[in-house]
């Protein structure tokens, strides 16, 4: 059931990566999905004029049930940039939580990878997945080392460990995530992950699902397109899937198997 | 004080003149937690067509200053969805359940006017003239006074139901569609549609949108549609249903000032999905503050030099 | 690499494509401290009329979402006061001098065609066809190819400068109108004027602005300009001048992409005076980062579907 | 020489009365005269879109010849209510000095009459024409008592007084600003003011005004209108005087003699 609530902005900060984190006070709200995600527009006149929308980035329940959010984002375009003006205190109109979040992996263990800012959802996938018997990475790519965003404070649940790749071989493995992943599904194709969970650029997931379709494990994306609404009605966001079928991001996703977007294989 | 606030659309009286625009509420059913239907004068569908379309490809809209541009390409379920999958829920709320629709010939309008006119729940229906977004259908009809005029006219002979004609921004004089509509048949008027309008992106010179063009809609465009809610008004006798850029309910009096009779809420429900419900509101306040007790004394009453 | 910028209007060479939009800049003098008038293609006037006008009473400006209503009725010093007390200075700066102008009927535009076209230091003209913010002359010329050809033919004849025509947005197929002027012998066109709109006060009923209607212009309306000029190319061969909301050195290119040769920095100049500058500097180095060196490269480069 | 910087923004402040007081940085920037104004814009988007005329208030050449500039703002629209939601540091666009601004008065006393807001030239005026042999007075007036901005930080310098007058007699005289000049002058008619200086809703100065013509006394007022570019070329803050001539407030005002706009009796 999305809401729309106006929520004081408790804490802007720079998370590095010419990335932001908002930390929203605690509001009645229902409790997100990892995975879903929010329309958020801040208190200006009408340009910019439509909210934007966010991955949860993490989120706890408080005293009295309140549910706390948290999001992650990359300074962008106008209305992120106005976003990293604000100041604490003033007050966002919320709407959500929307659309399909991710679902528990099946097995012992699951690969997180991340195009840049599509880390955003992970914090709160890990904190929603991690347990003691499985083994979580995250693999986490962008093209140089100074538009990593900062992730520390999730890595204590990364048990499988956190790899970085860099196009420009500045920090870690030096080639795209994707190439990361492949190389890695290889070294591990007699143990591989139960679920790979993708997000970044549409190319990136695309790239990404396909290397986990070789490699037989099912992988899950979280998809992007500009939103109007976040509600399934302006149709906006609407993508053709290979069986030229619409697909509504914003109510049949944001996350989905990647073999509805891209393939007929069925998922293994 | 209460205020009378209904608004009469041929045989339909309207509880308040706010409406929600077509395409930009749905089909209803995605606001339920968020619209008190019973607040509303009604809700007008996505466009309808006689068969299912997909609509276009990815990228369907851009934001630009105040506005919005969308080629989303009358993506819908078509008729014979809607009527087995959309009507149920719309005959249930309580407000006016307006079915905008559209086809690419006068034959198509009439057989699609004759259809849904004749569905019980249907109150009233909105023939839409003046999409820029696809490339058969829709704006050549709404640019010239005798072609609007046929489609009136064979929507109007095709059913009883309350008829609504939607007409074009991009003509220079728009009285004399509207009067020509008028003329066959129309029970009312909404003024207008999204203005046609292109974007374009410096470093792949590819077009914002798939389709190349869209409609430009929202903020930016109200004070152009201002004028031709005025113009319409000034040209005819039936009531005027202004759509473009209403976001609060001082958007409301400002229209119905230069002749409105309804307001559409559109790309505003994007922005505040319970806009709608808040300019309905609004409207009653201010009309209480102002002792007006009908809304006669509010159509139209700009004072022009 | 240094590209090469320049434009050609007929026999006129424009350093750059970049000129100030009439009533917008006044008679340039004004923004003399601002502007390096060396480092932009050329100035353009307020409207000349054949006589000096006062322009409308109070009030004649209101802004809008992204946008500013205007209806100054053509306040403006007359040809004679032009040329006795604002050529000389025009006559000194180091850029091209557009005269923009207008009459209530053909014979005043070529009348006064004639006697700016005359003028040692006025380097083309500019036929304003399409002012919404007057009773006579101006848009009426503006909607109806005939018409428009007619003034632009009877303008032509009456002088050799270099002659522009600067049509009205709100018709329904721009091409039409653009290659009727093309056709009748004007050596460019500018797309467009400002858009016919209206703002009204819910308070005192009165209309925003003194004149009833006006103008709309600035970021508001660039999405629909832009669609306007990129059919205007399509029609025609002569170069297009875009007029309506750009802002920045993006808006230059996307407008050139779209099929303008020059584009004008109008309400920009409000919001910053020195806008047109940082507009040629930002072209200029768009050009240089992406290998451009003519801007024949750009000019309706746009990957139309 | 009117010129465009780009200035941080030091204070921002509630000045009571629904106004705001903005304190730029020190810039190096001509000093304005009291009664000029300048255009402001905040660093949002394309709304609000054109920058706001402001009276100068109060400024001060600081160190190394630098000018800082402080300006009185009541809140009234879109552009004022982002202003004073603004926090310190973001930087401002100021177009300026602009216009005309006030001359220093005839004779020894000269009086200050302000209409709400209307009171915001008056501190620089004040400090431009204190003169320890003149007596110099504030008269403001607003609808009600909680409408007077504060002006406290320039009293010192008012050896005339201050007098306040509310409409609705909450508090100093009962009546309007206009009623207290007039009886003011009335009592002073043997020693009337060398000159007034008007400021606030246009029709508040033209009664003032023809109180003035009445009494013999030279009055000066500060014109408004809505403006778009502050340098004459717009026309849009354009009127009509009582000659059926034009008046462009941004650059023949916004301070002109009265006569010029209302009356064509000579100014005395
Ligand atoms: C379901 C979903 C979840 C997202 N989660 C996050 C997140 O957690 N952190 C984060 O940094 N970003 C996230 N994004 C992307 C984010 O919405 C865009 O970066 C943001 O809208 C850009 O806004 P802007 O005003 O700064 O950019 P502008 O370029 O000025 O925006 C112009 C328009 O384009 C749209 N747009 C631009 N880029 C994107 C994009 N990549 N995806 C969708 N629309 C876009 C904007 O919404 C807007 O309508 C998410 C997108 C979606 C669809
Ligand atoms: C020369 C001059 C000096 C001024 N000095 C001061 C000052 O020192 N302190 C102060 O508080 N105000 C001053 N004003 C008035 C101030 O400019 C307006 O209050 C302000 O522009 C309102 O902006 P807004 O966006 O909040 O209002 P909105 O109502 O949202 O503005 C809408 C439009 O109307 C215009 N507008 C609205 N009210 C006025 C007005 N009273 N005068 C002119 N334009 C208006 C705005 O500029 C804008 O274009 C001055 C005006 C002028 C012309
Ligand atoms: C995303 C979107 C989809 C639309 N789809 C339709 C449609 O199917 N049929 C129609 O007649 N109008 C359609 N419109 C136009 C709106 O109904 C409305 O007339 C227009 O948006 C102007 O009003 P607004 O500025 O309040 O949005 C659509 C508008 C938008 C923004
Ligand atoms: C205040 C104002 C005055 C104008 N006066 C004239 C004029 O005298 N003649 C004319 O042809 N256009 C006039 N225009 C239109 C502009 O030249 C320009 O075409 C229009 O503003 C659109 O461009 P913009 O959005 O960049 O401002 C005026 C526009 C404004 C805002
Ligand atoms: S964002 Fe509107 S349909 Fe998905
Ligand atoms: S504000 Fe533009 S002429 Fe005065």
């Amino acid at each position: 059931m999305p809401a729309l609530s106006r929520i004081p902005l408790e804490t802007v900060e720079d998370a590095g990566g010419g990335c932001l984190r908002l930390v929203c006070a605690p509001a009645s709200l229902v409790a997100p999905m990892p995975g879903q995600f929010y329309m958020v527009r801040g208190p200006w006149e009408a340009d910019p004029l439509l909210p934007r929308p966010f991955s949860v980035a993490r989120f706890r329940t408080v005293k009295n049930e309140q549910v706390q959010l948290e999001f992650l984002l990359r300074i962008i375009g106008r209305g992120t940039r106005l976003l990293g003006t604000a100041r604490a205190g003033i007050e966002l109109d919320i709407l959500g939580p929307l659309g399909v979040g991710f679902e528990q992996p099946p097995g012992d263990s699951a690969w997180m990878v991340a195009g840049g800012i599509g880390i955003a959802p992970f914090p709160a996938l890990t904190d929603a997945i991690a347990a003691p018997e499985r083994s979580l990475s995250l693999l986490i790519g962008a093209r140089t080392h100074t538009e990593i965003p900062g992730f520390k404070d999730f890595e204590a649940n990364l048990s499988g460990g956190v790899e970085v790749a860099t196009d420009d071989g500045s920090a870690g493995f030096a080639g795209t995530v994707v190439d990361l992943l492949a190389s890695r599904l290889d070294r591990a194709s007699d143990q591989p992950p139960s679920q790979v969970y993708v997000c970044g650029p549409h190319a990136m997931m695309e790239a990404a699902a396909a290397v986990c379709r070789d490699a037989g494990v099912p992988c899950s994306v979280s998809l992007e397109a500009p939103m109007g609404c976040g509600m399934g009605t302006c149709r906006g966001c609407v993508i053709r899937t290979f069986r030229n079928t619409n697909f509504t991001i914003c109510t049949d996703g944001p996350v989905t198997d990647a073999n509805v977007i891209w393939s007929d294989q069925n998922s293994p | 004080m209460t205020t009378d606030l209904s608004v009469r659309i041929g045989d339909l009286i309207l509880r308040n003149p706010i409406l929600t625009a077509s395409g930009t509420f749905g089909y209803a059913s995605e606001y339920e937690t968020m619209v008190d239907f019973n607040k509303i004068g009604g809700v007008i569908t996505k466009g309808i067509s006689p068969e299912p379309r997909l609509g276009n490809t990815q990228p369907r809209i851009w934001e630009t200053e105040s506005g919005l541009i969308n080629a989303i390409g009358l993506d819908n379920v078509g008729v014979e969805d809607f009527e087995r999958s959309k009507l149920a829920y719309l005959r249930e709320i309580d407000c006016a359940v307006v079915v905008n629709f559209f086809a690419e010939s006068t034959d198509g309008y009439a057989q699609l006017a004759r259809t849904l006119g004749a569905m019980a729940g249907v109150d009233a229906l909105e023939a839409n003239i003046s999409c820029p977004n696809v490339k058969a259908g829709g704006r050549e009809f709404g640019i010239d006074p005798a072609a609007a005029a046929d489609v009136t006219m064979a929507s109007r002979e095709a059913t009883n139901c309350p008829l609504i004609v939607k007409l074009s921004p991009d003509v220079s004089n728009i009285g004399d569609i509207a009067s020509a509509v008028e003329n066959a048949g129309a029970d009312a008027i909404t003024v207008a549609n999204s203005v046609p309008a292109m974007a374009i992106d410096i470093d792949s010179h590819q077009p914002r949108l798939s389709f190349g063009r869209g409609g430009l809609t929202g903020p930016a465009v109200r004070p152009i549609v201002t004028r031709l809610v005025y113009d319409s008004a000034q040209a005819t006798n039936i009531p005027i249903i202004a759509s473009g850029g209403a976001s609060t309910w001082r958007d409301v009096v400002e229209f119905m000032l230069a002749g409105a009779s309804a307001v559409q809420a559109g790309t505003v429900n994007f922005v505040n999905p319970r806009a709608s419900v808040e300019m309905a509101e609004g409207l009653e306040m201010y009309c209480q503050q102002h002792g007006i007790n009908s809304l006669n004394q509010l159509v139209g009453a700009v004072d022009m030099p």
